[in-house]
């Protein structure tokens, strides 16, 4: 079983993206952030209590499937959209979702375009194997439009194709388009995202089919952060939850044991987590937040609580 | 031991040593060798002469099974030719073999590579093959050049070298395959010297030659090949002197007129 | 016909003025037709032309070292320096922990210093084989650490030249005997481990390598059993080994075939065994003869290891690449490749050269 | 001792058959069983290993996915493609597109080459010593690190499009690439083709004639420039007749880009020029050692024979060249084919870009990477079934 | 004619066909042609002979421009060589020259070898070219082998097919370097029989050899060369019988020895 595996290797392997700030990129010394990136640490805490018993795979988005079909990886956080072909085809299990996001286009503002609909005829900067290049074909053409793609394998040569000039448009994730202009424009503020959003993109963590427990554990680690974003508890007030009234919380920090056994795991699993991780809000404020060069707004990632979508099934 | 070994001339030991029976051989539909039949005593000179392509050398060579033969028997030193790698092995130890084109290993020096033999096959320890190497370079009066490597000598150097490795082995007969055909002429008769020195001493040898001098003084015996058979085989003689067969007068007019 | 007797010891002497001498060689290298002078002329005008912007670009007008990016913004017409001044130890050594640089700069010297003395012959004796080994482990130590009070690093930090130099060199040295047996396998008489061999060396002949190292690295554990997994580094090695093995393999196999079969012969005729045969006479001429292609070889997988940017390791030319993706360093494309460019180019030519001089050598004692 | 026969391993008669292993017969067929065994075990280890594994993760197989929709873009393409295409289509195109630099590289490497090869051996020092600089500095970088190198050319270097350079009516250099004026429809073109076409056959028959005449009078007739005249000739003839349009299907910017006239895209530019650069070194130390193969004597036996230097080239040198010369250029070809494929890392749409993309879209991973080795083994195995065949025909007769 | 040409022995025409003044050549700095001074009639049959490296090869590759020299005049059938492409190649089809290492064209057939200048030098109708090619084949005797390629044919037929070529540009100077020196020896006498029949024939031949029976039996004169330089010339008989310098009597005291 996976886990066997990866608590015998000492580490989890995790694929991320190569270069996408904000989400999964390595600094120049090559230590990995990002959103992505944390909740692979949350996996690495969940089972070793260490978020730094993780190793990073950086992976092309043609290479993340095979990648983690293989067993190249154990867990692909790679903003990764969950579709149908890849559940089946591709033989994937989604955790629940991490980012809500959708498709958006960037330009250079000297170009002066302010709709989408206005990109009839333009070069379209994109990385292949992505839901993001079919999505374009698909917008281009229900739109009666004609473009030009470059498809192009590396996150890193797009944006620099894009910012090169080599094209008119760079389409991805909104939060991509953020990261990017954040992170890698020369001068963010030439660039403007459009407002058309021209796909539902829930990104989520992948395991592959056959391991249950696995993926459970993946699907439950996730959840502990939104749960815990819920319940209030953040990695710097955790401990005094740890003798909370209320009995869901108890439960949930494994203070009242079950659920850390019930997945294989230490009962204080999510007290790990959130101590060491942070919830979802954390994570999202540190590395995507308004705080940060990327300035994303909570939207859609918001707790359903405060009109969001995220949404944790009960510890129970 | 020299003049032992002048007396032993023409008065081969009468044990046999080599012998062919019923021997054929075929490169693919060409039948190169037809029935030979050829018994060697110990102790015996034997030249063998024919024109070329007349199968001189692919004869010699089947008697080391360095060449395959497909019918008859070819008994060496008591050990039948098989496929039996065992049997070759052992034959090959007892058959020196010197070729035309001296085929010395050129990145072994001349000691080396007269003791890689003894060393690897005969397992001596490396001070006794080097000074058994040593002998048989004197004898061929090479010695002071045992650490050159073959490439800095001369051909005829070279083809003595050639055959100081192969009595190293301490064969008990030697095969010559045109052992100076490929030398500059200044260079043949040092080699030819070598080689009637060996003879003297009462070595079994069987020479592929034209060198017709060489067969007068030394051979015992000339065997005449053509078109894969031996045509005729006598003394030299009466070989010279009086060929029985048109074709061994044909070649000898040929190959004395030149 | 009557002074039959013409003459006795001439002393030499000295050629016409005319047919030696700068002059000379003037007149017969640049302008010896018209054509000839023609070209030359508007060669030279082309020259002229291109060469005095380029050094201009080169020295003249560029920014040093110490250069920031901002500076060589607003006057780019010359080279900006500064962004190898800046990059540099990133570009050489990658993400290797920046105050432990100097182990990986270490690893550079002793293979370096190892593929320099190698290229003496008369250093070509059993005991080199003992010094690589040597150098294998001492690199070995010093990229892992985590002994003799060195911190440990993850390979997956390493990049730059050491890890160019890693795979290649490694590679070739694991590929070498692998290749020789394949090589033996290609020439050998059984059928079934001819065609064995024959496939696998056409096989991975006939496929790009960036293809093999797409296997490698991620379907792999695909073909291993379930939870067995390989690090990934030592996959790509794995994958430069097969290839270099193949491409190896021919190269031997063009020495074996140079051999003359009185080699073979001889050694028959003296008794020996198949394998003393190949290791005592036929090897080591084989691969004497076949050390230019090998070289030749070598050097074409030294440049094809920076493939294994494709599968995201930072090796010279992917560190060149990551340290030209730093927003404000961005365009400056032309120092990163240019310096990147010259650092491979040092080691190919040098390789190069080497092996023509291998070469020359090797006719000129094959001549006697 | 003399007479009896001494036998070791028991004494099988020539070309008998008891069973012994020191009988290489039996040595060799207990190896390649053992060979053969070890491989077939290793090949079954990792058979049973993939299918496990694809059955563990319950991972499709087949080549069924070929006829699914492909639903993504592709920037180029020689046939017509669009999303609603299927897989095979989209590989299709990457194959053609391949194909298509592979055969333009190829002739342009081919032609440069040559040219440096020759050069290289120019009696000029100055010419000689520019065409070794060449090869020596270009052979001796990593082909990738160039194809970056050009890329970052194209689109760094170049203006972006709406200051594109202008440096002709109708030809527009920019970062989207090379626009240069097509010729609008007209009759005239297709007219001049066949002028073309007819100026080959005659050039064709003009050479049988020549040749005829030659050896009944001796006499020799230019056949070369006469060709080349008649090729360039005829078709501008043709051109003048239907009275020479002029009407040119130009680029001009509209929107974001140039729309019309034809386009050399920067990735293709990029590999192209990468591909033609690295190779034509390689193929000009071909030629080069071609041309010194042929051995010295050859040309000092024609020039004694007083043949002058042009029908020297021709009739002695060049045919011996060729032998030389053409197994290693094909394996040039090859090599250039198989680079072509690191286009992947610029973005030009070659049949391993595009076989990965499928694979990632579908999750086919085995098929995809079968897919791309079964193409580039057909190429390669067609170039050596070529090879022998060649080598076959041109081989010297020996004794 | 085979007997007119007998009577020519010795007694050649006196018309001058070649005539060196003063020649000198280098290569780079070394001085490899020292004052040749060289005068050859009609109907001459001369024999170059020397040590290696005596720069024979040199002299006569000078006669037909394949060498160029620096100092002094060489006028071959009245036309001086010079830079001039004209003139040179005007001298080259009045000169044949064979080669040691034969130089046929392979990839040719014997046939085509012998025609390929007559058509692109003389521009010869095919028809007459292979005529003619065959009647020269004929008299080298080889016309049997004439579809065959080069690679088919032994040594000595090369040759003969290249003398037959050199023969088809109907030459008034034939030119030998060693023509015999790169064959087995019994291809030897079968090439001299063709040259001996040249000869025979009052063709004027400059003849690299060391085949002293040829130069006995053929020449007009005898030249020897060394170092450089023509350090003796005269008739056979008396160059041989009665050498005047040193250097040729240590020359011929090894070359008559071996
Ligand atoms: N490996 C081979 N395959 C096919 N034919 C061969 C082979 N070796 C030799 N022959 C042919 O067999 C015949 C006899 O060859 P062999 O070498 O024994 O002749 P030879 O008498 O030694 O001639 P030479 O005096 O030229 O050495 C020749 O016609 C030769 O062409
Ligand atoms: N192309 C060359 N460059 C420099 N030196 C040369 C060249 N060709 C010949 N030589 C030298 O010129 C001298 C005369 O050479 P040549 O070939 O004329 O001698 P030869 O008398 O024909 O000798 P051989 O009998 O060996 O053919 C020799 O010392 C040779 O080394
Ligand atoms: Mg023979
Ligand atoms: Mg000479």
């Amino acid at each position: 079983a996976t886990l066997d595996t990866v608590k015998s290797r000492g580490f989890v392997q995790c694929g991320v993206n190569a270069g996408l700030p904000g989400f999964g990129s390595p600094d120049s010394a090559g230590n990995w952030t990002g959103l992505d990136v944390d909740y692979c640490r949350a996996v690495a805490v969940a089972i070793f209590n260490d978020p730094n018993k993780v190793k990073f795979t950086p992976l092309s988005a043609q290479q993340r499937f095979p990648a983690i079909q293989s067993g190249e990886v154990d867990l692909l956080s790679r903003n990764t959209t969950v579709t149908l072909t890849r559940d089946t085809s591709v033989g994937l299990n989604f955790a629940p979702v991490t980012y809500y996001d959708g498709q958006g286009f960037m330009v250079n503002k000297k170009l002066g375009v302010k709709s989408a609909k206005e990109l009839n005829g333009a070069t379209v900067c994109v990385q292949s194997g992505t839901t993001t290049e079919l999505n374009l074909a698909d917008f281009f053409r229900s739109n009666n439009m004609s473009y030009n793609p470059v498809v192009i394998e590396s996150n890193d040569e797009v944006n620099a194709a894009y910012f090169a000039g080599r094209c008119d448009v760079l389409t991805t994730d909104v939060s991509g388009l953020a990261g990017t202009r954040a992170g890698v424009a020369p001068v963010p503020d030439d660039h403007v995202i459009l407002p058309e959003v021209i796909s539902k993109e829930p990104l989520a963590p992948a395991v592959r089919h056959g391991d249950d427990q696995w993926f459970d554990i993946v699907k439950w680690t996730i959840n502990v952060a939104i749960q815990a974003e819920e319940f209030g508890i953040t990695s710097k007030n955790v401990d005094e939850f740890v003798n909370s009234k209320n009995p869901d919380i108890l439960r949930f920090l494994g203070t009242t044991p079950g659920m850390g056994k019930a997945l294989g795991l230490d009962e204080k699993y999510a007290y790990n987590v959130v101590k060491k991780v942070g919830n979802y809000g954390e994570v999202f404020d540190r590395n995507v937040g308004p705080g940060t060069p990327l300035k994303l707004e909570r939207g859609l990632n918001a707790l359903w609580t405060k009109g969001g979508l995220q949404y944790s099934a009960p510890f129970r | 031991m020299s003049q032992a070994a002048q007396q032993a001339r023409h008065i081969p030991s009468g044990e046999e040593i080599i012998r062919c029976t019923g021997v054929n051989k075929w490169y693919g539909e060409f039948h190169v060798l037809k029935n030979i039949e050829l018994s060697v005593q110990k102790g015996e000179r034997i030249v063998v002469c024919g024109p070329s392509g007349s199968g001189k050398s692919t004869m010699i060579r089947c008697l080391n099974r360095l060449e395959e033969h497909q019918k008859g028997t070819i008994v060496v030193d008591g050990i039948e030719l098989t496929n039996n790698l065992k049997n070759i092995e052992l034959v090959r130890r007892e058959v020196g073999m010197v070729f035309q084109h001296f085929n010395l290993f050129p990145h072994l020096t001349v000691l080396e590579n007269c003791t890689l033999a003894p060393i690897w096959v005969r397992k001596k320890p490396k001070a006794e093959a080097e000074e058994m190497a040593m002998r048989y370079l004197k004898r061929v009066r090479i010695a002071e050049q045992a650490n050159k490597y073959p490439g800095q000598l001369s051909g005829g150097q070279q083809q003595r070298v050639a055959i100081a490795r192969s009595l190293c082995m301490n064969p008990k007969v030697m095969l010559f395959d045109e052992p100076t055909s490929a030398l500059d002429p200044e260079m043949v008769k040092e080699v030819l010297d070598v080689m009637i020195g060996l003879a003297e001493d009462g070595m079994t040898m069987l020479c592929v030659t034209h060198e017709m001098g060489f067969a007068k003084s030394v051979a015992d015996r000339v065997i005449f090949m053509d078109r894969g058979e031996i045509v005729e085989q006598d003394t030299p003689d009466s070989f010279f002197t009086n060929p029985k067969s048109e074709r061994t007068r044909l070649f000898l007019s040929q190959i004395l007129n030149h | 016909m009557t002074d039959n007797v013409q003459s006795v010891g001439l002393p030499d002497e000295r050629p016409p003025a005319n047919t030696v001498g700068p002059i000379a060689w003037l007149r017969n290298n640049l302008f010896n037709t018209w054509y000839n002078a023609i070209l030359t002329v508007l060669v030279l005008a082309l020259l002229g032309s291109a060469i005095p912007p380029f050094v201009d670009w080169l020295f003249i007008n560029a920014h040093g070292l110490d250069a920031s990016s901002a500076v060589c913004r607003k006057d780019n017409s010359g080279a900006c320096w500064g962004f190898i001044g800046e990059k540099l130890r990133f570009i050489l050594f990658g993400t290797f922990p920046y105050e432990q640089q100097w182990r990986p700069l270490l690893t550079i010297v002793i293979f370096i210093t190892l593929l320099v003395a190698s290229c003496d012959r008369r250093f070509w004796k059993p005991w080199l084989g003992l010094v690589w080994i040597a150098g294998f482990l001492s690199v070995a130590v010093l990229m892992w650490g985590g002994v003799l009070g060195l911190t440990p690093v993850e390979n997956t930090l390493w990049g730059g030249l050491p890890l160019t130099l890693i795979l290649s060199v490694i590679g070739l040295a694991v590929a070498f005997p692998a290749a020789i047996l394949l090589a033996l396998g290609r020439r050998s008489n059984m059928p079934a481990v001819k065609v064995l061999c024959v496939t696998y060396i056409e096989l991975i002949r006939g496929v790009p390598l960036i293809s093999l190292l797409f296997m490698a690295s991620v379907m792999l554990p695909l073909f291993l059993p379930n939870g067995v997994s390989i690090d990934k580094l030592l996959r790509a090695q794995i994958a430069f080994i097969m290839f270099a093995a193949a491409y190896m393999a021919e190269a031997i196999r063009g020495g074996l075939q140079a051999i003359p079969k009185g080699q073979y012969e001889a050694a028959d005729g003296l008794g020996l065994s198949y394998w003393q045969k190949m290791l005592k006479i036929i090897l080591p001429q084989a691969l004497a003869i076949a050390i230019p292609p090998l070289v030749n070889t070598f050097i074409s997988f030294f440049k094809d290891t920076s493939l294994v940017i494709i599968i995201g390791l930072y090796d010279l030319l992917g560190a060149g690449k990551a340290a030209l993706s730093d927003p404000s360093w961005r365009g400056f494309y032309r120092e990163a490749y240019l310096f990147v460019g010259v650092i491979y180019w040092i080691f190919c030519f040098s390789m190069s050269k080497y092996s023509q001089k291998l070469e020359r050598d090797l006719n000129r004692s094959h001549r006697r | 001792m003399a007479t009896q026969t001494r036998t070791t391993g028991g004494a099988p008669a020539p070309g008998g058959s008891s069973f012994s292993l020191s009988d290489p017969t039996v040595r060799a067929v207990v190896y390649q069983v053992l060979v053969v065994g070890a491989v077939v075990l290793v090949g079954w280890f990792l058979i049973s290993n993939t299918l496990d594994n694809l059955a563990r993760r319950s991972i499709a197989t087949g080549y069924s996915f070929l006829e699914r929709e492909a639903a993504f873009g592709i920037g180029e393409h020689v046939i017509d493609y669009s999303p609603k295409d299927s897989y095979g289509r989209a590989f299709l195109v990457g194959v053609l597109n391949t194909l298509k630099v592979s055969i333009i590289g190829v002739i342009l490497a081919t032609i440069i080459g040559t040219l440096i090869g020759v050069a290289r051996l120019s009696s000029n020092w100055l010419i000689a010593k520019l065409a070794s600089t060449y090869v020596e500095i270009v052979r001796n970088i990593p082909p990738l690190l160039q194809l970056f190198f050009w890329y970052a050319l194209v689109s760094d270097g170049l203006p972006p499009v709406r200051s594109a350079l202008n440096p002709i009516p109708g030809v527009f250099l920019s970062q989207r690439g090379l626009f240069v004026p097509a010729p609008s429809a007209d009759p005239v073109w297709t007219m001049m083709g066949i002028a073309f076409l007819v100026a080959v056959v005659a050039a064709y028959v003009l050479r049988r004639w020549a040749k005829a005449r030659q050896a009944r009078t001796g006499q020799i007739f230019p056949v070369g420039w006469t060709a080349l005249g008649l090729m360039i000739g005829l078709p501008l003839i043709a051109y003048v007749a239907g009275g020479a349009p002029t009407a040119l299907d130009m680029p001009t910017l509209k929107g974001f880009n140039f729309v019309g006239g034809m386009v050399l895209s920067p990735e293709f530019f990029a590999i192209l020029m990468g591909l033609t650069i690295y190779t034509a070194a390689f193929i000009a130390e071909v030629v080069r050692s071609g041309i010194i193969a042929v051995n010295w004597g050859q040309t000092e036996a024609a020039r004694a024979l007083g043949i002058p230097s042009g029908p020297t080239l021709r009739l002695v040198i060049l045919p011996q060249a060729l032998r030389v010369i053409v197994p290693p250029l094909t394996s040039q070809y090859l090599n250039l084919t198989k680079n072509s494929s690191l286009a992947l890392a610029i973005g030009y749409p070659d049949l391993v870009s595009i076989a990965n993309t499928t694979l990632n879209q579908t999750g086919q991973a085995i098929e995809g990477v079968t897919m791309i080795m079964g193409t580039y083994l057909s190429i390669s195995l067609s170039i050596s079934i070529f090879m022998n065949w060649y080598n076959k025909r041109i081989a010297l007769v020996e004794r």
